[in-house]
């Protein structure tokens, strides 16, 4: 995808906007705003109809939309996707949420094997304009079948597009972007955001794949974090700061396409380079974007890249190991200030 | 059906100290004490008593996410399944598993589980597993009607039935999965009619009735045993209370509906039923009662008391070897 | 029902096209120049020429691995499929698919498949949409008795129940997946019988009766067409040959077994049936065959002489945008 | 797992041993010697028993070892996985054959969530002694359904371990420290590897997991590669080598765990590393082995990484494409020629 524009310095909280909204507002309201726009659109899941969505991520739109567009499914990943599948190839734009991200592995031979190939393989004959909708990560001690971030899997599989937004902004801005979208794209949220508040403009605008928001500028080292560690990143920068330490937060919104220019530039500008990461080190997203930068910048850094992740253990419910697990602000800090001694 | 006393008071037993657990957790779990969800078996006790009353130490129970019953039944005592609940190293699992990962193997349990069908095949697999080995054991899958139009109940069973495995698959069919009734699921509601698709027993019994559940179970497990392979069992129940704590269960169901499903309840029946038949007498059943409050309190004091693991186990055993 | 002249000779046509590209294909792989494998449909030709003969040109199909004489029954051109199983430019998708993966949005052709399952809820999918978008048109998968084992058969066909989705399931039973019997696959060996699970019309059909063929289809896209949801259709058939060009297909099935299935040839036995009954004469069949040989004829020299597409295009359309 | 053993140095076909035998033979002799040792042990597949497997992986063994232990399935690799772990929690030692490794996607949610997960979440009380045999990669164009290489999924999930065997000697080594394991792994074959000769001992070894070979020693780059990657490292090396420039060929062998220890040793000696992989760069195994090194011996490297992969395409069927897309051996002299002109 050809880069529209170059990465917005957008901090978590700073807009032109002065409406305000949380998460999972934002995200009901693209759907509201792009189903009433494009009656192609149906979305089916696991109790998003009456219920209105196990996270409220459906709240109003039965009402409004009624159950030919808002379809409760059985307990049936596989055919949620199938059927998803099947309809976008014909000419409809579902959108299949899969509720927690965790179940998506239930379906992940159809999206891997059938819909990122679809496209290319049909010689661009077909096309494929299904999002699938889940929520990531952790939250109130999900244990380890509800906490999942594997997000990495579907980076690694050409023809498939990933947007993992850390604010209501990006929620809507990005979720219409993935709904005008022709390709394939995961759009993954984080169940403890859902009720994070911030800058919701009423307004009508999208924000494209693969343009970065630095979230905070700094020039002593980057720090890259997406979705929930965005919050976590400026919390450690804020701490960092008072040591005179300057940190730049970059959200890259969209992990595939990932804006490799503004890390780059990032990293070229400050030397050092820490990716924070809920999901885990080995062939994760962190070691994407360090691969990239010790491809492309090696020359730019003065201090060994750092995986800030998750530790290597399932996701063990009880809450002291579980926070022992998940990068916490206190291990950020540490490690981020460790870059400089390097 | 020959019933003695002690079979009665037995399966009684079974039921008071799960309802007992449950209106304890929950009661913990209201006052903000206990981390995660829980999914409370209150209404479907006599499914988890019923069935396992039929079954030995060593036979294999897989579970689904309202498990408490069908661990506390197959033998986890009430002090570890509570301090698991509390992510405490008091728990079966030390902590590390909550609610919906309960195991123990000293008693064949399998696994609660937190994703809906995977017990199915485990359970088809623990009775493979068995029939190799020529233990004689026998394997129960516990799984709600959510689990049905799943892609694993299929091809577990058609496994099972072509192996012919010694695994007997229950389905507590509560109407409900969430709040999505099972009619709006399925074109089918016989759950019990779908083992015809595989040419196995599909059995319907009430599943709030103790002792008919203990007897269709019983003979299925004799099939198992003798090697003439799985048996489809579905149990009509209901729950009482919302979907998981939190849920208060109301939206989606009838306040008579839930009513209607209270008068049956499955504890008070048997009870009923006992004292009417003379199998038993009414002090047979204080005297339990009060034996099971206390183990559930103690049960309660013991998980409270436990502390939380230390961190620095976090990393260990992640592998054997 | 009523046969015409023209009915029997066009579904004749379709067989008879098929078999003679199944043929050809099989000389060109043999002879070395065709790159990956081949799944071939000789014997099974009256399922797609009879079921296809029904369905409208915007109507969609999803086919399996051995899916040529679907796409070819749909309206690929023979030209374009032959290019295709090349590598070749020519082919419907370029030569980016191969035998496995042909596409045609043209004739609503959703591919075959190299993966078991998911051409079925892909066209459960398919008429979702038809039915949101209130087309009247239909969708047909044609899937393998390997596939009715496996889950998404079981989640597609029950989600296709509950929501009365205008789609056809087409089981091309040839009793074998790859060299292990149906009957080694599941103790129930009726695909037909199934269907009950779904409260569903399940109906079994001589797969090699072209005629009773499309009238069965015939019967169950009228009923797809008013709204009165899907049907699953088990057509008994046999492979000629092996499971893919290069298996003998014989250390699995007697010899026996292979001549008899042979004997109910559909094509001729269309063709004979036919003149037995006066609905043709032997010309029609000689003009047929003759129009068909040169058909394939130029199809296959059109894909030999086919280049394959430039490296260079390789990173090409992974994405729409 | 502690590293037993240092690193070994072992050439394609170099060992001590005379006999001779193909890399599937190996594979065979590994399960009968297992399966004669230990009567736990059981297999299931499609098509493995009196067939002998698509791939002849198990030719003879239903002869010896009949219906029972030999076990043809329908095709259900959901089943397939879920009665493997069941069978394994229950005291059994079940080999699940997957075939091909593509459709592993069919049964990776029990995998992840279950397989991965039970020992560590019982708090030790469980084992889950499975064996995943699979066959991934091209080979005369399998089109893009038949020729994933996605083996970092399973490297991103704590709990499982994943052999890459690219010799018939680490077949059958590898093959029996997976079966006498107590941990789920992966033993991942290469399709295009099985007819492939080499040294066969016929006495008794095993090949330790997290123990890479060196290949093919040298002092002016590190390559690394896994399966049928190794011989066109070596390939690569041999025309290298006539141009002056000295290859050190890495074959990590088990990708989890990774010998890190290997890698880095080279790294500091040669201050060049490219990573040769038959799968995608984005999160794959490339990532992971260039994310280590610039967080473990950036100061090492003389020169930026590169990681030759499949281009991210799907697997197109046509050889021209496919050909162009897979990593050749040409490409590969490129590359890694280019790393010592950084
Ligand atoms: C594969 C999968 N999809 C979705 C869920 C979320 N979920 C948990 S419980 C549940 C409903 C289960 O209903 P049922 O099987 O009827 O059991 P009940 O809660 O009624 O006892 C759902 C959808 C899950 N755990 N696993
Ligand atoms: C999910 C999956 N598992 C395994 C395979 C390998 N495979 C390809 S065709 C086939 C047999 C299919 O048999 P059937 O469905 O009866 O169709 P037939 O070949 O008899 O027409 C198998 C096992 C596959 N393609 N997909
Ligand atoms: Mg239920
Ligand atoms: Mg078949």
């Amino acid at each position: 995808m050809a880069k529209t524009q170059s990465s917005v310095r957008q901090g978590l909280d700073e807009t032109s906007s002065e409406r305000v909204g949380t998460y999972v507002e934002a995200g009901i309201e693209a759907i509201r705003d792009e189903m009433r726009r494009d009656p192609d659109i149906f979305y089916m899941g696991q109790g998003i109809g009456p219920r209105g969505g196990n996270f409220a991520q459906t709240r109003g739109l039965w009402n409004e939309f009624g159950d030919e567009r808002l379809r409760d499914t059985p307990i049936a990943e596989l055919a949620q996707v199938g059927l998803g599948i099947g309809a976008a190839l014909a000419g409809s734009r579902p959108i299949v949420d899969i509720v927690f991200f965790d179940f998506i592995l239930e379906a992940s031979a159809l999206l891997i094997q059938q819909a990122s190939t679809i496209h290319y393989i049909s010689n661009g004959k077909f096309r494929v304009p299904l999002v699938i909708r889940a929520a990531m990560g952790g939250v109130r001690n999900t244990g380890p079948h509800h906490s999942h971030t594997f997000y990495s899997f579907f980076m690694h599989i050409p023809g498939l597009r990933v947007a993992v937004p850390a604010t209501p902004h990006d929620v809507k801005g990005l979720l219409k972007t993935a709904l005008r979208s022709d390709d394939p794209a995961l759009f993954i949220e984080h169940k403890a955001l859902y009720n994070a508040k911030g800058p919701l403009p009423a307004q009508e605008y999208t924000v494209p794949f693969g343009q970065a928001a630095i979230r905070r500028p700094g020039k002593d080292v980057t720090l890259i974090a997406v979705s929930l560690m965005v919050s976590k990143a400026l919390e450690a920068a804020e701490i960092l700061e008072r040591e005179g330490i300057s940190v730049e937060v970059i959200d890259p919104r969209t992990v595939a396409p990932l804006d490799k220019e503004t890390i780059l530039q990032s990293v070229s500008k400050t030397g050092r380079l820490a990716i924070l990461d809920e999901a885990y080190a080995a062939c994760g997203f962190s070691a994407e974007v360090a691969a990239l930068v010790s491809e492309e910048a090696l020359d730019e850094l003065d201090a060994p890249i750092r995986r800030i992740c998750a530790l290597p253990a399932p996701h063990a419910f009880s809450p002291s190991l579980n926070d022992y697990l998940i990068p916490s602000v206190d291990r950020v800090v540490r490690e981020v200030r460790s870059t400089l001694r390097g | 059906m020959n019933v003695s006393k002690e079979l009665v008071l037995s399966l009684y037993r079974a039921m008071a100290e799960i309802r007992e657990f449950e209106l304890k957790a929950r009661e913990i779990f209201r006052s903000g004490r206990m981390p995660g969800f829980i999914h409370l078996y209150v209404g479907e006790e006599a499914i988890a008593a019923g069935v396992i009353a039929c079954l030995q130490k060593e036979d294999y129970v897989t579970s689904s996410h309202r498990g408490h019953g069908h661990a506390l039944a197959k033998g986890i005592p009430a002090r570890e399944v509570m301090a698991e609940l509390m992510g405490a190293v008091g728990g079966c699992c030390g902590g590390r598993g909550g609610s919906m990962h309960l195991y123990e193997p000293a008693v064949g349990f399998l696994g609660t589980n937190g994703v809906v069908p995977p017990g199915i095949p485990i359970a088809a697999g623990a009775a493979l597993s068995a029939k190799l080995r020529k233990t004689g054991q026998v394997a129960v899958s516990f799984f709600g009607d959510g689990a049905v139009n799943n892609g694993a109940f299929h091809e577990a069973l058609n496994m099972a039935a072509v192996w012919e495995l010694p695994v007997i698959f229950v389905c507590e069919n509560n109407l409900y999965a969430t709040e999505t009734p099972f009619k709006a699921a399925t074109k089918n509601t016989s759950v019990a009619s779908r083992a015809a698709a595989y040419q196995m027993p599909g059995i319907e019994v009430d599943g709030n009735d103790v002792l008919a559940i203990y007897e269709k179970t019983g003979q299925a497990v004799q099939r198992a045993r003798r090697g003439e392979g799985p048996t489809l069992m579905e149990c009509l129940t209901y729950r009482w209370f919302g979907h998981h704590e939190g849920d208060p269960g109301t939206s989606y169901r009838s306040r008579e509906e839930v009513e209607m499903w209270k008068q049956r309840d499955p504890v008070r029946r048997l009870r009923e039923q006992a004292l009417a038949s003379g199998w038993a007498e009414p002090g047979d059943f204080e005297r339990i009662d009060e034996e099971v409050r206390s183990l559930i309190e103690d049960a309660a004091q013991f998980a409270l008391a436990s502390p939380q693991p230390k961190a620095a186990t976090a990393l260990d055993q992640v592998f054997c070897d």
